[in-house]
């Protein structure tokens, strides 16, 4: 079990009640961790999710280890 | 001082010329993202800017870093609102300064599209008939969806 | 108030803003040129600027026309400084806002090309060195030829 | 004969000294004003002039018609 720190922005923050968490998980991959907190929030449909892990950009099969923090990344609209 | 910078409510760019003011330079470009009062077809009241202000930086920082390498420009700054905007105030700005305006209307272009492509910004429009929306977010009404992102079933 | 203004020193865009300014815009791209100290190997000290004003101001306004013609923009405004400029001084601003940013950019670059083109303004060089001189007058120094020039001699 | 307004600008004001002068002249057209102002100034060369009349751009041919105004313009700097 590792220790994972999520932070949720805009639509994800308002759909979770949540600004962050920290979650014990088994998952291996972001991909897996989206899937388990998925079925726990049922996130809305927003697009295509980008994901950042200890900010910086990341892939959906990167690997976690204790301690990371995880952000997922609706579709942007700056400007 | 960071070339890219978010600031809370409007932006005011006389707070951040001092990094682009040069002697050696001839030219100036800018570009001022506005609030306005329509979008895609609703009569927005007023925006919210929220970011992921960590990676923002980070991001908003290595576009101007791309923009200094692509043009011959001198400097770059971009500085983006957070928080609550009324009508009118300014969401973001670019300002780049060279020695020949060819380069410095080039670098700003770049820029603004590419800050509006890759920095983590959402942006919340509340409309006049009181309903509001995250702007770009497909589903948010009706977020009793169990089915994952594309990318994400996809990877 | 016209859309192509001439001023005494430094121009203040704060000053031309008002014509600009709309809550159905979203876009407003700006180009300032800047006295700079250097220009084809010489160092500058100083400018001055010296316009044929009722010509320069129809042609100017001409130009905002054509780009308010060409480009889906809804303002667009240019000022140009007369008389003595210091280094870093605004020479010239162009102002333009509209609903997107493509056009905005695509009508400030057509308007500032034009103007330095079109407009008949001429800007004399004080360099470091003491010597001056009209910018692009071939042979201002050496007044005793008698040969017209060509486009007299053509015509 | 008719009286023509010549006005100076730049190169051509600071040469002739003057930044404007009325002349008595029977020349017909801009391009026979030109060389008779030419022949009194001795005009340097300033690359290809252009020509006003009455605050409008206009051509060598054009006729000229008492009263009128008339600027020679040098290639312009702007901005």
């Amino acid at each position: 079990m590792k220790t994972i720190r999520i932070e949720y922005f805009a639509a994800l923050r308002e759909h979770t009640g949540l600004s962050s968490e920290e979650i014990a998980t088994d998952a291996q991959t972001v991909d897996q961790l989206y899937a388990e907190l998925d079925g726990r929030h049922e996130f809305p449909a927003l697009g295509q999710l980008k994901v950042a892990v200890n900010d910086e950009f990341g892939d959906w099969q990167s690997g976690l280890a204790d301690g990371d923090l995880v952000v997922f990344i609706p579709p942007v609209a700056g400007g | 001082m960071s070339t890219f910078r978010f600031v809370r409510g409007s932006v005011s760019p006389t707070d951040h010329l001092g990094s682009l003011r040069d002697q050696a330079c001839g030219g100036y470009v800018s570009f001022e993202g506005w609030v306005r009062n329509h979008n895609d077809g609703h009569q927005v009241q007023r925006l919210e800017y929220e970011a992921y202000e960590n990676l923002g930086v980070k991001e908003g920082e290595r576009i101007i870093d791309e923009a200094l390498e692509r043009f011959q420009i001198e400097h770059a700054v971009c500085v983006h609102a957070l928080g609550d905007l009324a009508l009118g105030d300014m969401a973001v700005w670019v300002g780049v300064s060279s020695h020949h305006r060819d380069a410095a209307f080039g670098a700003c272009r770049y820029i603004i599209d590419e800050v509006k492509h890759r920095v983590p910004i959402w942006k919340k429009e509340h409309y006049t008939d009181g309903d509001s929306g995250w702007v770009n977010c497909e589903a948010c009404a009706s977020a009793a969806t169990r089915s994952p992102p594309a990318s994400v079933s996809g990877g």
